[in-house]
């Protein structure tokens, strides 16, 4: 893994004034941000601030009513969702959308679907191109499996686990496909203090030692502020804030609008 | 002597077609009373009857357990136009004699290629030519608005009845088709009346016989009501339908009307309330397909009467080949009659008009054959 | 595994590697190979200890499987649901008649054609049933099922079809080649297999291949499937096809199997009957097929046996029911159940202790 | 303070899985009880085995009677409110819909006055009233089904992570609410909370959960001073 | 333009029959989200039920109404015993496999198609009966149409329509229903009997079957298949209408009736022998442009 140098320069994410709208609701209202390659962005705001609907037009679930999005310099609003994985763009979903009757393992090599050639005839026939990625993708798998530290549930339906154990098991979903830009949508949710300790550190190693920009959605301030390089803050689909870690904490506008007083 | 034969057949006891597994019925209970008097010379049945659902895979299926694995000696009485299409080559390659199709289509009575199968009702075809020939002397300016199922059965009777119109086929003004699957034929009768037409040739099946017919009344529609033979029955169509709006519709028949008041001393009549009363008490006596069934029974026990000792598959059949009796239900100038190039069992009909209690015959004994021929 | 990452773990059986997932699955998969090889050892050897009769219940049994297996593709596995199989299964068996009474095409031929055909047709029917979802997706086939025999029937197709009469190609039945020593039965049954084992082949290796997961993947959750790269309408469609196509080549072998095919050999009673042959077999598990096909063709006959004529319908539903009483996901839910109880056992017997 | 819960030898299984071991814990009258544990340790599950929703061995007393051989809906009419591990929306009716819902076994008035309450104290539900609760964002979800649980003017509830997806200011003010809640209507508590620290700042007692067994239990204060405690679950 | 306006009034006349049944379907999809096979036999069981009543109270003979009470009264007796007969259905089949997969459930519902429509014929046999009409014979207006009997039918389709729009709308018990449809678990979890609403959503859909059934065997005769193509159409009427609108599902299945007697007569050459398939094609292509129907609920899935 970690084939992918991070260069630095160009941005890796552009989000030019993103604006979308259900009805009356204007869920995200000109948002304009972007994320350097290497970088981990914490993205915060209040309940229904929009983050997720910027995370649904990015993996292009949802088409914006204006603006664009640039990934890796394509315009990305170009291409239909099934696209993006290929570009390098992973995700996880805020309320884990695993594949339910499917084992651990498989929801993985799903994961890496984007990654692999086949064809239905070939794979039908099981030529022997498929068998050779259908091996690929089996060892690829195994070392994600080692390293989220999978291994004794791999075998499992992932439906009766642990809404931490699949938040893990969508984390290594994405990783399967080895993407250079990692979106997550609030990974601490439901897990205990140490366990987002370990979550840091993981989030810092994808960053390190694969290579992966990640853009983080989260409450839990705690993770923001330890992992992100840039903090952007939305409010009513608006970016009320953006910049270190530090200097988003001290912004009154934050405070009052997300963060209270007491944290 | 002291023999049993092992006698085929299959029979719609479910799905669409059901009301025709009384067929099915009669013709087993008759059997088992053939058997209770000892059989026929010396010779007893032994009737399985399948039910095929009127799917013509399944009676394949079935046909090739009653031949394959019951090894019955030959099969009588099948019912349906496209379920027994699907076997007749089969039983033909197979040798077996499919006796007594219970269909009128005009198929089975093709000796040279289907040497092995017979029918037994007057043709569709013929029945058609019939009221073709009614319509131009009865009628002959007159405009035909055709309500017809859409099968084989339906359109048997609308190329009969165009033959015999030849070059007044103009005549026809509409033609309706409908499918076993719409629930109400009401629309067709509709367009029929609004183009115009003043006879109307009703070929059904029993229920859209019933529906038309009260469409008709309701729509205060007065056409010339010409019903075909299949769904002329007073138990099963025209008293549903209400026997004021069936009056004087005029239709063909061969057999006799159980419910015709003429009947009450009819010796075949009264043996076939007796042997009802014993053996089918359930049985619904005011529906032709009852009497339907009792003249399959009586037809099989004329056939092994006129049987040797040879009985067999090719001393059946040639023995079917040449029938030649009155058969008890039918009317009176109707007889059966077969031969080795004559696979059509009955062939003629008489016309009759319901007069609003049972079907009075009126005219001659007909002929359907096609003109010349 | 570093220490950090190992704190993750949920304490249960010691993890394992890849090596050890690798020959767990090589183990599985060997366990499967042989149990496969089992049941077609029975199956090679049944015909000849049934009577000529059994033989060709037996075919129309393999025939049936086939069909559901393509249905359960469609249904089980890539979560389409279909009510209207017997609509590709018509058009297998027409494609066939057609070619083999108009065209003289000998009749092994026609079954590649019919296998185009009804994949061009399966993928364009899929195409707007992209857009259909769960109960307006089953009225759309089970719309398709009804329709078919009166399509079959329109009188401008008649020249090829046969119309109302459909075709009648007896003489054509197919003649045991040279030197086999089979009955004409043994040997429409050996043909049969054969195409069943060759497509059921194929279908297993779909369903453990990056397509097969793809297609369960949009099952389970078509939006996470769109995001993992997966072209939700391209496989949807494409697994519409190569339903339609196996239930194509199941028609196309019952119109070699009988030779007749008319529009009310396939009204929507067969696409019921195969619908409810995957339930019983077991949904999203292909060998179920097996046992679909033998209860769509036997029960009924058991159902016979029992009942007095009119009331088998009753029997036969409830037989269902209580089929689907003692095994709610059908044949392949016990199957699955019990196999996990056995590797439960397994797992337990020198791993526990914790 | 008598045990309005009191929970013994609880035993649960998924099918061959066993998930809780014999786990005792009761929950005073008026008075909160915490669960705390890692992943998988069993909380949900205990939560579901008071709601009936899992097989259990053991005994569960509400009130002094024993409640295991009732079903889920008739635990409820005991006025036992579960805010489940997955918010529960349901997803096709409207915001209000689902708050009438929680006061489906309540007799008709008051339930309007409830409401308000409940957008009161939410003014983002009041907002989203029409709307389709699916089309929610995971927090307003996480809201909702909590105003969904207090609409049911409960003697108890169990609140499977309560601040799951909420913003920081909105927990503070849940908790805030949950203490009004609490003190104001007597209502008593069982909370499985991932911020320790808060749940322990209005617990009265906690409980500590470790694979379907409990490894530790007492009075909050003693939980929170607790080294490990503190270095696992409170992070100072 | 006459033929076109008679047309539309026979498709008005037979539409009545689909919008009947088609409340019954959505009766039924509000209280399991699902398609029930079996509906269209029960049905015309119910229907059998009321011919059965009407004989012994002597209240027609042979498709003539005797006496109006009595009919009333075999009629009310009808609705209850198939309500009864629903609910008593739901718990003894049902009930047992609720956990089962739906596709399960839809396998039941061919054999309770099945169940009820041999026991139908076996009972009651397969010869065609009449049925009387509350509402008088012949045309509502003379030379007209419409028949008496059409007419009563939209109106009593009309009134159940109306009962059932507000029992949806305003009463918790629709609330319960429509919420135990739709989320079984938390339903329970907020003190809803699911299973008792399930079974009374049975009940309910299998009185207002009983209703259509009693109107529809006047049109089309009563015998054990009557409903066997019915049941299509109320089910395309319904989806055609939104599987969620009573009031959708009543204009659908006017619709289907409507336009399959206009695709039956202006369409050429295939018109009047693809009637239903034309009709049935139309409707596909009003769902893939709405994939809810007409007037169904839009679902917004979110991720
Ligand atoms: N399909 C939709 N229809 C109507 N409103 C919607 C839809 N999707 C989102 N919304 C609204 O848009 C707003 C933004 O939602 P979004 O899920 O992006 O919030 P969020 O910032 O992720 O919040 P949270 O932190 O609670 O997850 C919410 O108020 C939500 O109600
Ligand atoms: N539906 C299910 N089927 C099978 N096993 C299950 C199911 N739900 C839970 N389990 C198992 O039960 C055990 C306890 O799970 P539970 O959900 O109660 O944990 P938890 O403490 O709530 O964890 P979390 O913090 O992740 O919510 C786990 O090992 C889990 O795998
Ligand atoms: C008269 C009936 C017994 C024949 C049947 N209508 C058929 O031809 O299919
Ligand atoms: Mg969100
Ligand atoms: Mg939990």
């Amino acid at each position: 893994m970690g084939d992918r140098a991070p260069a630095d320069g160009d941005p890796i994410l552009r989000v030019d004034g993103v604006t979308v709208r259900f009805g009356g609701v204007v869920a995200l209202d000109g948002v304009s941000f972007d994320l350097k390659r290497g970088e981990v962005l914490g993205l915060i705001g209040p309940n229904g601030a929009g983050k997720t609907t910027l995370f649904n037009c990015l993996s292009r679930l949802y088409t914006p009513k204006s603006g664009s999005i640039t990934f890796e310099g394509i315009d990305i609003l170009a291409h239909p969702a099934h696209r993006i994985a290929r570009f390098g763009m992973g995700r996880t979903f805020q309320n884990v959308a695993a594949f339910s009757t499917l084992s651990v393992f498989d929801n993985i090599r799903i994961g890496a679907h984007s990654r692999g050639v086949s064809d239905p005839l070939s794979d039908g026939l099981r030529l022997p191109r498929c068998r050779r990625n259908e091996d690929a993708v089996f060892e690829a798998a195994s070392d994600i499996v080692d390293i989220l530290s999978l291994g004794s549930v791999a075998d499992l339906p992932i439906a009766g686990l642990p809404f931490g154990v699949q938040k893990r098991v969508e984390l290594a979903r994405a990783l399967a496909a080895r993407p250079t830009l990692l979106l997550l949508d609030e990974p601490a949710a439901g897990l205990n203090h140490d366990e987002i300790g370990e979550l840091a550190s993981l989030i810092r190693q994808i960053r390190d030692d694969l290579g992966i920009t990640v853009l983080l959605v989260e409450h839990h301030m705690g993770l923001v502020m330890s992992v992100s390089d840039t903090v952007v803050v939305l409010n009513f689909g608006r970016k009320i804030a953006e910049g270190a870690p530090d200097a988003v904490q001290q912004n009154p506008a934050v405070i009052e609008a997300y963060l209270g007083h007491a944290a | 002597k002291g023999q049993t034969i092992k006698i085929g057949n299959t029979m719609p006891y479910s799905g669409p077609a059901s009301a025709y597994g009384q067929i099915g019925m009669t013709i087993g209970h008759y059997i088992e009373k053939l058997n209770a008097d000892g059989g026929v010379k010396g010779v007893k049945f032994e009737w399985v009857s399948y039910d095929d659902g009127y799917s013509p895979p399944k009676t394949f299926e079935q046909t090739q357990r009653l031949v394959e694995s019951d090894e019955v000696h030959f099969l009588m009485s099948s019912l349906g136009t496209p379920t027994v299409s699907a076997i007749n080559d089969y039983t033909n390659a197979m040798e077996i004699p499919l006796l007594f199709v219970s269909s009128g289509a005009s198929k089975w009575g093709h000796p040279e290629t289907h040497p092995w199968t017979m029918g037994w009702q007057p043709d569709y075809v013929s029945e058609g030519r019939i009221y073709g020939r009614y319509v131009l002397s009865e009628a002959p300016g007159g405009k035909v608005g055709i309500l017809y199922q859409n099968d084989d059965y339906g359109k048997d009777y609308v190329n009969g009845f165009k033959e015999a119109l030849g070059d007044k086929v103009s005549m026809i003004v509409a033609e309706e088709p409908y499918e076993v699957s719409d629930p109400t034929v009401d629309s067709q009768i509709i367009k029929l009346k609004s183009a115009g037409a003043d006879i109307f040739l009703n070929i059904t099946t029993p229920k859209f016989a019933a529906q038309a017919i009260r469409k008709v009344a309701e729509l205060g529609w007065k056409p010339l009501h010409l019903l075909n033979n299949v769904s002329q029955s007073v138990g099963a169509v025209l008293k549903p339908a209400g026997l004021d709006n069936s009056k004087d519709i005029v239709s063909a028949s061969y057999a006799k009307d159980p419910t015709d008041p003429a009947m009450k001393d009819d010796e075949t009549m009264l043996a076939m309330h007796a042997f009802l009363d014993q053996y089918y008490p359930d049985a619904d006596r005011a529906s032709s397909f009852t009497v339907f069934g009792y003249g399959h029974g009586l037809t099989l026990e004329h056939l092994f009467n006129q049987l040797g000792d040879d009985l067999s598959r090719e001393a059946i059949m040639s023995a079917a080949a040449n029938l030649d009796f009155k058969l008890g239900t039918l009317r009176p100038g109707v007889t059966i009659k077969t031969s080795e190039t004559d696979f059509y069992p009955i062939q003629s009909m008489w016309l009759t008009r319901f007069d609003g209690n049972s079907w009075v015959a009126f005219g001659d004994v007909l002929s359907g054959a096609a003109q010349g021929s | 595994m570093d220490q950090t990452t190992s704190r993750l773990t949920p304490e249960t059986a010691a993890a394992s590697t890849s090596a050890t997932r690798r020959a767990r699955a090589r183990r599985r998969s060997l366990g499967g190979m042989a149990a496969t090889l089992v049941v077609l050892a029975v199956f090679v050897a049944l015909p000849f200890l049934l009577s000529n009769f059994g033989v060709s219940t037996l075919t129309k049994v393999l025939i049936y499987s086939l069909a559901i297996l393509g249905l359960n593709l469609l249904t089980g596995i890539n979560g389409q649901f279909s009510l209207g199989h017997g609509a590709f299964f018509a058009i297998g068996a027409y494609t066939t008649a057609i070619l083999m009474v108009h065209f003289g095409v000998p009749y092994p031929l026609t079954l590649p054609v019919a296998a185009v055909v009804t994949f061009a047709i399966g993928v364009a029917f899929g195409l707007p049933a992209l857009r259909l979802e769960n109960i307006y997706l089953a009225l759309a086939t089970f719309a398709l099922a009804v329709a078919t025999p009166q399509i079959l029937k329109l009188s401008p197709l008649e020249a090829w079809t046969g119309g109302v009469q459909g075709l009648q190609y007896y003489a054509m039945k197919p003649k045991v080649p040279l030197g086999l020593p089979l009955s004409a039965n043994q040997y429409m049954y050996f043909f049969v297999l054969l195409v069943c084992v060759l497509v059921y082949w194929f279908a297993h290796n779909l369903v453990t291949s990056r397509t097969g997961r793809a297609f369960m993947a949009i099952r389970d959750n078509p939006i996470a499937a769109r995001s993992m790269g997966v072209d939700v309408s391209r496989y949807k469609a494409t697994c519409f096809g190569i339903s339609a196509m196996i239930a194509g080549l199941a028609g196309s072998l019952t119109a070699i199997y009988l030779p007749f095919v008319a529009p009310d050999s396939f009204t929507f009673t067969l696409s019921i009957a195969l619908f409810v042959g995957m339930v019983v077999g077991g949904v999203g598990w292909l060998p179920g097929a097996i046992f679909g096909g033998l209860f769509v063709v036997y029960a009924p006959n058991v159902a016979q046996e029992v009942a007095t004529k009119g009331l088998a319908g009753a029997v036969y539903g409830l037989i269902l029911i209580l089929l689907i009483y003692l095994a709610p996901q059908g044949i392949g839910g016990l199957v699955r159940s019990s196999l996990r109880r056995l590797r439960h056992l397994n797992d337990k017997g020198p791993a526990s202790g914790h | 303070m008598t045990a309005l819960l009191s929970v013994t030898g609880l035993e649960a299984t998924y099918g061959p899985v066993k998930a809780l071991h014999g786990i005792d814990f009761e929950v005073k009258e008026g008075g909160v009880t915490a669960l705390l544990g890692a992943n998988g340790a069993g909380k949900t599950t205990t939560l579901r085995a008071i709601c009936r929703m899992v097989k259990t061995r053991g005994d569960i007393l509400f009130d002094g009677a024993s409640i295991t051989r009732k079903a889920t809906e008739d635990v409820v009419r005991l006025r036992i409110a579960h805010v489940p591990e997955g918010r529960g929306t349901f997803t096709t009716l409207s915001v209000e819909e689902n708050l009438q819902l929680g006061a489906m076994t309540r007799p008709a008035p008051g339930i309007a006055a409830d409401i308000e309450r409940i957008y009161a104290y939410f003014p983002r539900l009041r907002e989203r009233r029409a709307q389709q609760a699916g089309s929610l964002s995971g927090g307003e979800q996480q809201m909702l089904a909590i105003g969904r649980a207090l609409m049911l003017r409960p003697r108890l509830m169990l609140l499977d992570e309560p601040s799951f997806g909420l913003a920081p200011l909105i927990t503070q003010e849940l908790f805030a609410i949950l203490a009004t809640v609490k003190r104001e209507e007597n209502v008593s508590m069982l909370v499985v909370e991932q911020n320790a620290n808060l749940a322990l700042d209005i617990a009265d007692e906690a409980y500590l959960f470790e694979t379907g067994r409990v490894v530790m239990s007492g009075p909050a204060e003693t939980i929170r001073q607790d080294e490990g405690i503190r270095r696992a679950y409170l992070g100072f | 333009m006459d033929l076109f306006v008679a047309q539309v009034l026979a498709g008005i006349a037979t539409g009545a029959i689909y919008a009947c049944v088609a409340l019954a379907v959505v009766m039924i999809y509000q209280a399991i989200h699902h398609l029930n096979f079996g509906q269209g036999e029960m049905a015309m069981f119910s229907t059998y039920i009321a011919w059965q009543l009407m004989q012994w109270f002597g209240a027609e003979s042979g498709g003539t109404l005797l006496s109006l009470p009595l009919y009333i009264l075999a009629f009310v007796l009808t609705v209850a015993i198939s309500i009864a007969g629903g609910f008593l259905v739901e718990r003894t089949v049902f009930a047992p496999i609720r956990n089962a997969p739906v596709l399960s459930h839809v396998a039941v519902f061919v054999a309770l198609f099945l169940i009820f429509n041999s026991l139908a014929g076996e009972i009651w046999q397969h010869t065609i009966k009449p049925f009387p009409t509350p509402f008088g014979n012949g045309p509502l207006t003379e030379g007209g149409l419409v028949s008496r009997h059409d007419a009563g039918m939209v109106a009593v389709t009309l009134v159940v329509l109306l009962a059932l729009a507000l029992f949806f709308q305003f009463t918790r018990a629709g609330l319960a229903m429509r919420a135990s449809a739709a989320n079984p678990v938390s339903a329970r979890l907020v003190g809803i009997r699911v299973g008792m609403m399930t079974a009374l959503g049975w009940g309910m859909a299998s009185g207002v079957g009983a209703i259509a059934g009693m109107l529809i065997a006047h049109k089309v005769f009563l015998e054990p298949n009557m409903m066997l193509s019915i049941l299509l159409y109320g089910f395309a009427g319904a989806v055609l209408g939104g599987l969620t609108s009573p009031g959708g599902a009543v204009l659908g299945g006017f619709l289907v009736g409507i336009v399959e007697n206009l695709a039956g007569t202006y369409i050429p050459v295939v018109g009047a022998e693809l009637k239903l398939p034309i009709a049935l094609a139309l409707i596909v292509v009003v769902l893939v442009v709405k994939p809810t129907g007409l007037f169904g609920q839009r679902l917004v899935q979110r991720v």
